[in-house]
C-alpha cells in the first residue's frame, strides 16, 4: 500500500490536525480525568509551597531530597553547632535508590517480594 | 478538500479503532481492572502493574507487537522460551535465606507437605474436563511462586499463561486474606499459643554447600528443572559466599528489576481476548484459589502431625507458610501466632517451610515435567 | 628471512590500512570532529560521544561488524528492529512529570503548534527533491525527540539513520544558542515580562491516571507509535505509582544507561562513508536548523494567541518549549523570560508544553508512519 | 512420548510421593551437612543475640544497617550531643551497594578486578 | 585462507615484531599527544601531592573519597568535637554513583538529559 | 499399585541419574574442586565460581541446554559468538587508569616484553603437539587477560574453552604466588632498591585524546581486535571524559555485573568431559604455568635493560607487572619492592607496565588472528 498523498503542504495540513486533534482530546481527557478525580480536595495551601519553593530551586543547586531533608538538616545542624559551618556546601544524602538497596537487603534475610 | 478527508479518512482507517473487537475493548477493561488492584489495592504491584499494561498494549489492534520483530518480539521471544523465569529465580535466590530451613530441616516436611494443593486443584481441574497439561499448570497455582508457575505454563500449555499468571500473583498478594480463617479452622487456640525453641545457628560452610549439594542432586534427579534451581542456588551462592557480593547486589537488583519488566509485560502481552475471554479462565481463578485454601489447609494439617510426633514443641501454625508467597506466608504464620500469644515469634521458624515450599514447588513442576512431558512433544 | 617478510607483509595485508577507503578517513575525521563536539562542547556527550565512538568503530575496515555474529551485530539489530528506542523512552518516562501539564491543560496546544517545525521542515525537504519517506524522517528531526527521530528514521528512511541523528542531538544542544533570538524576534519585551499564576497542585490519581489513558487513545489511533508511547508512559507510571520506584530507578538508570550505550555506539555504526558523505547530509542539516527555528517561532506566535485569548495572562516564552528538547527548552524559556523581568519563573508553566511536545512529536511520526507506511511495503 | 498415566489421583500420589522423597533426601543433606561441616564449633552464645533481636526487628522498621552500625552510633552520638536528637527518625548509612560502588571507585585508579 | 606459516618460533618472532612495534608507536603517540596538548602548564606543583599520598593511600585503607573529602572532614570535624572520634574508623561518603542517582531523580522533576 | 511402580520407573528414567556417564561425575567433581579453589581459596572468586557453577549445570544430562531455546541458549549465543568479552573490556576500560602508562611511556616497552610468554608456551604447545589455533589459544593465557583469552580462544579453538579459561583465571589469581621466586630470581637486591622517580602530572587532555587514538591505530592495524580495542577504550573515555559519568559507572557495574554472570556461567557450561577430560588439559595447565613465568621473568629482563639504559633509574621489578593480571601483578611489584626497601613505592610506576600488558595482550590475539586467521575459515 502506497501513500495516500505526496502534496507536502496537504500532509503537513493533516499532520497539523491530527497532532492538535490529538493533543486536544488529551486535554478533554485531562479535564475529565481531573472531574472524576475521587480524591481531589481543598489543596490549596499545599500548592502554595513547591511553587514558591521553586524560585529558590532554580537558583540554587538542589542540595537536600525530598524524605532526607530532616537528616541532612539534623547534621546539618550538628555541624553548625560545632563551628564548622562554612564547608557545608552539599550533604548529600544517600538517594532513595540507595535506601531501596537497603531495604531489599534489610528484607532479604526473610523476604522475596518478588516469589 | 477531498484529498484532505481522504486522508484523513486513511488515517483512520489504519487506526486501531478500526478493527477494534468487542474481545479487545473488554481485554482493556480487564487490564484497567488489574491496574487499579496492582496500583489501587497493591496486589504484587511489581508484577502485577506491568502484566496489566502489557495487557493493555497487546490488545490495541495492528501495533504488529506479534509479527513485526522489534522490543515487544525481544519481550515475547524471552517469553515464549522461558529465558525470563530463571533469570528472576537467580535475584530470588539472592534474597532467599536458608539458615532457618537448615538450622531445622523437618520444616522441610511442611513444605513439601503444603504442595498438596497444587495436586488437589490438579485433581479438581482434571475433573472439571481440563487436559492433562493444562490441569498440571492450573496445579502449579497452588504452588505460589510466580516464576515457576510460568516457567511450568509456558512449557505445558502456553494458552494459559495469562489467566494462569494473573491468577497466581492475584492470589499471591491475597495471602493475608486467605490464609488466617483457613489456619484458625486447622488449629486450636492452644495450638496457636505454643512457642517454639530458638533456632541453632547455621554456620556460613552449611549456607555454602546447602545451595551446591541441593542444585546436584534435585537437578539429577529433574533435570528439567534445572535450569529454576540452577539459577535460584546459584543466586544464593552469590549471597552466602561473602565474595561474590558485586553479584548478589546485581541479581537482586538491575538484573531482576530488568527481567521483572520484561517478563511482566510479556506475560500481559499475551493476554489476547480469545485466550483469556473463555469460562476456563473462571475456572482457573477458582481452582486457584482452591489450590491456596488447600496448600494452606495441608499445610497446617502436617504442622499438627508435626506438633504430635515432636511431643508439642511444633507450633502447626508454621505449616501454612509452606505454600511459599515468601515471605508473606511466613508473616501471617507470625502474626496469626501474635495473636493468640502476644509474646510468640514464629517468623523465623515459618521461614524454613517457606524457602522449602519454593524448592517444593520446583521439584512439582519438575516431577509433572518428567512425567507428562511439554506440549507438542 | 624471506619467510618474516612475507609474514609482515601478510599482516599488513589483513590490516584495515589496507582496503581503507578516503571516504572511510574522511568519516573517521567526521567521528573525531563529533567526539570534539561531544566532550569537548559538551553537545549532548552522553549520546554523540558514543555516535561518534561507533562511527570511527564503523568506518574501520575488515572487523567483521556488519557481517559475522558478534556483539556489534547484536547492537545492530536492536538499531535495524527499533528495539531501543521504545526502552530509552521507558526511562524518559521514569524521569518525566507530567504534573505542570496536568495542572494547565490548554499548554498542550502550545506542544502541537511546535509541531509545525516538523511540517515546514518535511515540506522544505520535498521541495530539496527528498522523497516522501526521507522527508517525514528529516522532518522528524524539528520534533526534537531523539529516540522518536530515531525510530521513525530506522522505519523510513534508514539510510539516513547517522546524519539525522547526529542532527537532531546537535541542534538539541543548541537549543540555548538557536532559540532565544528566535524568541526575542517573536515577542515583545512587554510580553516577556509576563508573570504567570501559579500552577494548581495535580492530585496523585490524575498522574496516574493520566499515562494509562493516554496509552490507550494514542495507541488505539496510531498504532504504529504504541511501542513509544506505551513505554513512555509505562515509564511514567512507574514514577507516579508509589509502589513501582524499584522499577522506575532501574529504567532510568541501569536499564537506560545501558540502551543508550547500545543505541548510540550503534547509531553510529550506521554511519558508513558512502551514505554519510553526500550533499543530502549538508541538507539535512540545514533542514533541521530550519525546523528547529520554525518550530519555535510557532510555538511563540501561538503562545501570542494563548496570551490574546487568556487576557494576557500566558507568557508566549513559554511557546517556544513546545518544540520538546525536555528540559533544556523549558529553561531557556525561564531564562529569557528572567532577563526580561527578573522576579519571573516561568519554568514550571514551560513544562508543560516542553512535556506536551514528546507526546506531539510522537504522535505526529505515527501519523506520518499511518499515512505514508514504513518503507519496503 | 506421552504422559505415563491420565489418572489424575496416581499422578497426584506419584508427585506427592517425589516431592516428599526429594525434600527428605535435602534434609538428609542438611544433617550430611552439618555433620561434616568442619567450622563447626560451640557457637550457642552468639546464637542467642540474633534470635532475640528479632522480635524487635519485627517491630520496629529496620533503621541501621550491619557494619555500618559504628559510624551511625557515631552520628547519632554527635547528633545527640549537640541537642538535635527528636528528628532523628532514621540515619540512613550509604547501602552496602553504595559501598561497593565506592571502593570499585577507589580501586578504579588502579584495580581492574575482571582483567 | 590458511596461515601463512607454521614454524611457531617464526610466529613467534613476527609476533613480538608486532606487539613491540605497535606498543612503541603508541608510545611515539604519547608524546605526540603530549607535545600537542594545549591545555599543558606547569603542573608541578600540583604533581606532588598524589604521589606523595600514594604510600599513605597503599597502607590505609581508602577512608574518604575525592569529592566528597569536604564534607566528610567537616562530619568527622563534628563527630570529633562532639567528642566521639575513637570509633570513626570509616566514613563512607554516599559514592559518586549515589550522587548521580540523587542527581538523577532530583532534576526528575523537571528534566529529561536523554529526550 | 502396578501403575504407580510403573510411573516412578519412568520419572527415574527421565532424570539425570540415567545417563549420568563417568565423565560427567568426574566433570561434577571438578567444578566442586573449582567451586573450592573460587569461594575456599579466593581464587578470582566472580569469574571461577561461575565458570565452576555452570560445569556442574552442563554436566547434568537431559537438561536440553544444549539443544533446546533457553535462558542458556541465550548465554551459549553470547560465548559462541564473542559478545561478552567486549562488554567486560568496556568496563575494564571504565575501572583502568592509564595515566602512570602516559606520564612514562617507555613503560609500554615493559608490557610488550612480558607477552613474550605468550610465545614461549605458544612454542612449547606446538612442540607438545597442539596444532597452530590450538598452541596460540594456550599461548594467550600468557596474556593473563581473561577477556582477551576467551575472545581469542572462541575464535580459534573453542573446544578448549573452558581449559583455557579454568587455567587463565586460576593463574591470574594465584600471580601472588607465581612472581615474587621469579622477580628475585631476575633481580639483585640492590635492583630492588632502587627508587623511582615521581611521575609527571597527566593532562585530562592527554587522558582523553589517548584512548581515542589508540583505538583507530590498532584497530586499523589489527581490524580482528576491533571490537576488543574499541570497547576497552570507549569504556576509558567514559571514565576520563568528565561528562559520561553515568554510562562509566554503568559500564563498571550494572552491565559489568550482568555480563560477567553470562560469560562465566556460560564458559563453565561448555566444560563437557569429553572435551574437558583429556590429558591435554594438564598440558593446557602446565603451560599456563609457563606461560606466566615466562612472562614475568622476560618482563624482568627488559626491566634490567631499562634499567641499564636509563642509568639505574628504572627498577626492574615493575617489569614483572607487564603480563597485567591488573591491578595484581602491579601490587605483587610494589610489595616485593617494599621488601627490599621499605620506603620503595613502586605501585604508581607498575601500573604504566600492567596496563600496557592489556593493550599487548589484545595486540598479540590481534596479530595471531590476523596471520592464523579464525577456525573453519
Ligand atoms: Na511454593
Ligand atoms: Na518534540
Ligand atoms: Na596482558
Amino acid at each position: 500500500m502506497g501513500p495516500v498523498t505526496n502534496n507536502p503542504f496537504l500532509i503537513a495540513i493533516i499532520n497539523m490536525i491530527v497532532v492538535f486533534g490529538v493533543l486536544i482530546v488529551l486535554g478533554v481527557l485531562m479535564h475529565l480525568i481531573e472531574m472524576v478525580d475521587p480524591t481531589k480536595k481543598k489543596a490549596a495551601p499545599k500548592a502554595a509551597a513547591p511553587v514558591a519553593a521553586a524560585p529558590a530551586a532554580v537558583a540554587a543547586a538542589p542540595v537536600v531530597e525530598d524524605k532526607s531533608e530532616e537528616i541532612a538538616a539534623v547534621i546539618a545542624a550538628a555541624v553548625a553547632a560545632c563551628g564548622g559551618s562554612e564547608n557545608v556546601v552539599a550533604v548529600r544524602i544517600a538517594a532513595p535508590a540507595t535506601s531501596w538497596a537497603v531495604g531489599a537487603r534489610a528484607e532479604a534475610q526473610t523476604v522475596q517480594p518478588f516469589c | 478538500m477531498e484529498a484532505l478527508i481522504v486522508s484523513l479518512q486513511s488515517v483512520w482507517n489504519d487506526s486501531g479503532f478500526e478493527g477494534l473487537t468487542s474481545g479487545n475493548v473488554i481485554m482493556l477493561l480487564v487490564g484497567l481492572i488489574l491496574l487499579y488492584m496492582a496500583i489501587g489495592k497493591g496486589f504484587e504491584p511489581l508484577l502485577l502493574s506491568n502484566i496489566a499494561f502489557g495487557c493493555l498494549l497487546g490488545n490495541i489492534p495492528k501495533t504488529g507487537f506479534f509479527d513485526e520483530p522489534g522490543v515487544m518480539q525481544v519481550i515475547l521471544y524471552g517469553i515464549n522460551h522461558e529465558v525470563f523465569p530463571p533469570l528472576i529465580f537467580m535475584g530470588v535466590g539472592a534474597m532467599t535465606d536458608f539458615g532457618p530451613l537448615l538450622a531445622n530441616p523437618k520444616t522441610l516436611l511442611l513444605g513439601a507437605a503444603a504442595q498438596g494443593g497444587v495436586f488437589v486443584c490438579l485433581i479438581g481441574a482434571m475433573l472439571l474436563g481440563f487436559d492433562l497439561r493444562e490441569a498440571a499448570s492450573i496445579g502449579i497455582i497452588g504452588g505460589a511462586d510466580g516464576p515457576t508457575a510460568i516457567y511450568l505454563t509456558v512449557k505445558m500449555a502456553p494458552h494459559l499463561l495469562g489467566a494462569i499468571a494473573v491468577a497466581a500473583y492475584s492470589y499471591m498478594s491475597l495471602v493475608p486474606l486467605i490464609q488466617p480463617p483457613i489456619m484458625t479452622l486447622c488449629t486450636t487456640k492452644k495450638d496457636r499459643m505454643i512457642k517454639m525453641d530458638q533456632l541453632r545457628t547455621v554456620t556460613k560452610f552449611e549456607r555454602i554447600i546447602f545451595p551446591i549439594a541441593s542444585t546436584i542432586f534435585i537437578s539429577l534427579l529433574l533435570p528439567p528443572v534445572c535450569a529454576l534451581i540452577g539459577m535460584l542456588m546459584l543466586g544464593n551462592l552469590y549471597k552466602e559466599a561473602g565474595c561474590l557480593d558485586r553479584l548478589s547486589d546485581t541479581a537482586q537488583n538491575a538484573l531482576m528489576n530488568i527481567v521483572t519488566i520484561f517478563l511482566s509485560v510479556g506475560t500481559g502481552l499475551t493476554m489476547e481476548a480469545e485466550k483469556f475471554l473463555r469460562y476456563q479462565t473462571i475456572l482457573i481463578i477458582c481452582l486457584g484459589l482452591v489450590a491456596f485454601a488447600a496448600g494452606t489447609a495441608l499445610g497446617c494439617l502436617f504442622g499438627q502431625v508435626m506438633k504430635i510426633t515432636s511431643g508439642g514443641k511444633v507450633n502447626p501454625l508454621i505449616g501454612s507458610a509452606g505454600v511459599s508467597a515468601v515471605p508473606m506466608a511466613a508473616r501471617v504464620s507470625q502474626v496469626v501466632g501474635q495473636k493468640a500469644n502476644p509474646s510468640n515469634f514464629l517468623l523465623m521458624h515459618a521461614m524454613g517451610p517457606n524457602v522449602a515450599g519454593v524448592i517444593g514447588t520446583a521439584v512439582a513442576a519438575g516431577t509433572m515435567l518428567a512425567m507428562i512431558g511439554p506440549a507438542g512433544k
